[in-house]
């Protein structure tokens, strides 16, 4: 058994070290704000004065297991977007409104039944808690052509949409969305389905400050600090292309 | 006690990482991974039991999607009919899948087309230099990749090609990038117990 | 929302599908500028290319008699499918004219379904196991699954780990694999529909020349390969299939989607420049009267 | 083996394709139907390709030549684990294997995070001034525009107002490769998938057997149904 990538072995254990040093050294530092923290709640009220459900749908979240980096993307999204459900069932509890989840993630789909039900258990009132709310759909296509079916027959007031959606086909619910006058909050794990969300979107948020909205939901300053510490991150990786780039160039490298 | 579940899934994470660096793969981790992976088929049948729960429900309560409850639950019925009989190898099975599922997955993946023409319509105006640089720039990308660019100037798609090969790829990098480096302050995060992924 | 009006967004779609129709019926050859991506992607099969990231360098002559080519289909292809079918037909066209040995791996069970159902009948009938190129020049592994980690145990050999084809067959029974086996040095070239990954384990270790193919808006995520010298080539969407029938001198059916997304986009163009200048012209005589 | 509903499925394939459309004229049975069917078929493929699996790779290998396959005991145990969510009781044995079926999935993933990061920055280092070495063309001040691009875009998602307020140009001019791409992207994505519809649409026309009439059907109920409600032939509610 040899050890082989040793040069990938030192930037993944560095990179996680300095975040660690981040996390004790840079507390207190001031964040900018994430629109869709704020917004995901606002929904729910939303619909509420709309007498309308709330949806809200992760899409691709949640676990798979090949190994490339894409996979690790509807993985991060995991445990923020459940702190986020557990947030707004809470409040879609308290103001005893419908929120209906969509997820074509098995175990995201057990996960957020927990999520869900412990976050109107914490609004004080469990009995609004309904297991059929939480809708697993086997593939993608299964869950644009079922939501886009329950937005127009339910005039769904507002929904959150955070997570991925195959070929930008999240559009197709945002016109749904559209055709119905729901606000719309999203934020997409990837960059295409992203651009879809910046034609649409009432309030939106880009893929990593998405996996950052635990922190945001928190008043713990050591998750905060680590954020902080991404910007050494991509700091370092600017260097790199600029002065590395020279060096490379110039032929002292 | 509370925090025991996550610190056996850190341990299991990075014994899971350590195969990337290791060869061969040693056997604890790739049993464990294995184990895991080949277990899945539990919470899919779990989920879509619950999906046909749903739908008996809806018949219960005399719901008005009856008839579309009675088609979901159809369709389980009639492709785990034909699955556990005749295989996945099925025609019959193969012909639902094909015409049903693939075609469908075909149709919404088109409609993103009509999705996306529609808002262009409606909301593209320029009401803010954001805006305005948004419908310049959709209108050089309308010229380069339909004909109509070579047809006006040649330099119309060379810009465009331009735009896209040099410009485009580099952004869809660094909105990825940041993602990884998002995941990697998350994994820190749960390093320090501050991550649970139960609630509490 | 029952009768149509002229704000209302139903006529956006009735003009799209209006457009679509005549553009399916009656289309019309265009000129158009050959993409460099599209042009190296040609020039690879016809040609060949060096590929100098590891020692020694390796020398592709290009697509010929015997010139063993791995297709994979992996990523998203039976969602792009509907995008893809010129590009990859005549492409496909093409290696078997040149007599190419094409082995064809999926990487899930709905690109098999979407390819079965599709492809594979258009170029070798609806028995394919039956055609008189199977076994000599076409070999169909089916979908098997593993992913990333399958591409990696291939390079060493693909019998071991995959012993079967798609029909049942034993790999060593058919001739075309006697000398089809281990990836890093068999093939000679490997052309992706939507297949990521593949410059990390074959190009940049093994030199082998990687062509790749993809839906139209697949480029803003395969342009940094093909900048970066991973691919030696691409075809993106429709049009890729129309410049590869420009180049090839194949015939083929890309130019119907070519004057559908020539209307489009003139339309578009048209419609967005209009809209803009009304809603300007309004904007400015409202605040017009709220001066007076 | 030919299935009986093999001669059906050209009309099935065109139903469903063209089906999903009829949402655009507004909430209607032969969409409901259409998602009914997409639904229920899904979920009954998903449902039976996974016990099959299931029964192929775990159950079929637990007892192999009458003795117990050891290692087939975790995958049926962590299995039977998930079921553990119905009861308060029990759900943590669930959570403790839903958890690890998460961080299972990331440590799979992670080091591929690193690996993209820095090969990718390298790989824009590296082009950045390569006009310095291979001179000025297009290519090398292309690399050069990426290298920039990617450096712009990249200060775009500084979190800290302590990085972000020193970079301020640079990242508007992220700001501006973010609305380049995604230009570009929403446009490319509408070309690209408007190919889907007249594929199909080309299927139907010039497809064995025609199919153009199924559509061409639905359009004339759609236009009936704009002038006479077709829900008044049911209900006159």
């Amino acid at each position: 058994m040899a050890l082989v990538r040793t040069d990938i072995l030192l930037v993944m254990v560095s990179s996680i070290v300095l975040l660690l040093v981040s996390s004790q050294f840079l507390k207190g530092v001031k964040l900018r704000m994430i629109p869709t923290v704020e917004a995901s709640i606002e929904a729910v009220r939303v619909a509420t004065e709309k007498g309308a459900p709330v949806l809200f749908d992760t899409g691709w979240t949640g676990t798979r297991f090949s190994g490339n980096a894409v996979n690790l993307t509807t993985l991060s999204f995991v445990p923020a977007t459940l702190e986020l459900a557990k947030a707004m069932a809470q409040e879609a509890g308290r103001l005893d409104t419908k929120m209906v989840t969509g997820t074509r993630n098995p175990v995201y789909a057990l996960m957020s039944r927990d999520f869900i039900e412990t976050g109107y258990a914490l609004s004080g009132h469990p009995d609004r808690f309904d297991p059929d709310n939480i809708i697993f759909y086997p593939n993608n296509t299964a869950l644009i052509a079922s939501e886009v079916e329950m937005i127009h027959r339910d005039k769904v007031g507002a929904a959150v949409m955070i997570g991925g959606h195959s070929q930008s086909s999240n559009i197709v619910i945002y016109e749904a969305l559209a055709s119905v006058g729901a606000m719309l909050v999203a934020g997409e794990i990837w960059p295409n389905d992203n651009s879809m969300a910046a034609l649409c979107a009432d309030y939106l948020s880009f893929a990593e400050e998405n996996i950052a909205i635990g922190a945001y939901l928190t008043d713990d300053p050591v998750p905060k600090a680590i954020l902080a510490g991404e910007d050494i991150i991509k700091g370092f990786l600017i260097a790199v292309v600029l002065f590395g780039g020279l060096l490379w160039g110039l032929g002292v490298l | 006690m509370a925090n025991i579940p996550m610190i056996l899934g850190l341990i299991v994470l990075f014994l899971i990482s350590s195969l990337y660096f290791m060869s061969p793969g040693w056997g604890p981790a790739l049993y464990i991974r294995n184990s895991i992976t080949l277990s899945m088929p539990f919470p899919a049948a779990i989920v879509v039991v619950m999906l046909v729960r749903k739908h008996v429900n809806n018949i219960l309560k005399n719901s008005e999607s009856i008839p579309y409850d009675i088609i979901v639950i159809a369709g389980v019925v009639v492709m785990s009919i034909l699955g556990f009989t005749g295989g996945i190898d099925n025609a019959t099975f193969k012909i639902l899948n094909e015409n049903i599922n693939i075609i469908g997955t075909m149709s919404i993946t088109s409609a993103i087309a009509i999705s996306v023409f529609s808002p262009m319509i409606r909301i593209y105006r320029a009401k803010t230099p954001t805006m305005a640089l948004l419908i310049g720039l959709s209108c050089l990308a309308y010229a380069t990749y339909t004909p109509l660019g070579q047809m006006i100037h040649p330099v119309i798609p060379q810009l465009g090609d331009f735009v896209q090969t040099y410009i485009a790829g580099a952004s869809d990098s660094a909105f990825w990038i940041s993602t990884y480096i998002g995941a990697m302050a998350l994994i820190t995060k749960m390093i320090l117990l501050k991550e649970k992924l139960a609630p509490g | 929302m029952s009768r149509i009006n002229l704000s209302d967004s139903r006529w956006i779609y009735l003009m799209i599908f209006g457009i679509i129709t005549i553009s399916s019926v009656a289309p019309i050859a265009f000129p158009l500028p050959i993409m460099q991506w599209s042009r190296d992607f040609y020039n690879t099969i016809e040609e060949g290319v060096v590929v100098d990231f590891a020692d020694p360098p390796r020398n592709f002559e290009g697509v010929k008699e015997g010139t063993r080519v791995l297709i994979l289909c992996s990523g998203e292809v039976d969602k792009l499918w509907g995008d893809m079918s010129e590009a990859v037909t005549v492409v496909w066209k093409d290696l078997m004219a040149r007599d190419a040995h094409i082995l064809l791996y999926q990487s899930s069970a709905n690109n098999k379904a979407t390819l079965d159902k599709y492809l594979i009948p258009l170029m070798y009938g609806p028995n394919p196991q039956n055609h008189p190129d199977y076994g000599t020049k076409f070999v169909n592994l089916g979908f098997v699954p593993g992913g990333t980690g399958l591409l990696e145990q291939w390079r060493d050999s693909i019998r071991e780990i995959t012993p079967i084809d798609a029909y049942g067959n034993r790999l060593e029974d058919l001739p075309m694999m006697s000398n089809f086996d281990e990836l890093k040095v068999d093939c000679d070239l490997m052309v992706g529909l939507d297949a990521r990954g593949l410059d990390a384990i074959y190009v940049v270790r093994y030199n082998t020349p990687i062509l790749e193919m993809g839906g139209t808006d697949s480029a803003s995520y395969l342009a940094s390969s093909y900048t970066a010298g991973y691919f030696k080539g691409m075809l993106m969407g429709q049009r890729g299939g129309a410049e590869y029938e420009l180049l090839s001198g194949i015939p083929g059916k890309s130019f119907a989607y070519l004057q559908n997304a020539l209307t489009i986009g003139t339309v578009m163009i048209i419609l967005m420049i209009v809209l803009n200048v009304n809603w300007y012209l309004k904007k400015g005589s409202a605040s017009a009267g709220e001066v007076s | 083996m030919v299935s009986p509903i093999e001669p059906l499925s050209p009309y099935l394939n065109t139903f469903i394709f063209f089906a999903c459309y009829t949402i655009l004229y507004k909430h209607n049975p032969i969409y409901r139907l259409a998602s009914s069917l997409i639904l229920g078929v899904g979920s009954g493929y998903l449902f039976v390709s996974q016990i099959d699996a299931f029964n192929k790779n775990v159950a079929s290998q637990t007892f192999v030549d009458g003795g117990l396959n050891m290692s087939m005991i975790l995958p049926w145990l962590i299995g039977i684990s998930y079921l553990t969510i119905f009861s308060q009781k029990t759900i943590n044995i669930y959570r403790t294997v839903s958890i690890i079926a998460v961080t299972v999935g990331m440590g799979i993933a992670l080091p591929y995070a690193p690996a993209v990061f820095w090969t990718t920055t390298m790989a824009y280092g590296q082009g950045a001034f390569a006009f310095l070495k291979d001179g000025i063309s297009v290519s090398t001040i292309g690399t050069l525009v990426t290298a920039l691009s990617y450096v712009f875009a990249i200060s775009y998602f500084f979190f800290t107002e302590k990085a972000s307020n020193p970079t301020e140009v640079p990242r508007k001019l992220g700001r501006l490769v973010l609305l380049i791409y995604t230009a570009i992207t929403i446009v490319t994505a509408a070309l690209g998938k408007v190919n889907l519809i007249q594929w199909k649409m080309l299927d139907a026309i010039q497809g064995y057997p025609a199919t153009w009439w199924i559509p061409g059907l639905m359009f004339v109920a759609m236009i009936v149904d704009l002038f006479f409600p077709l829900k008044n032939l049911i209900s006159r509610d």
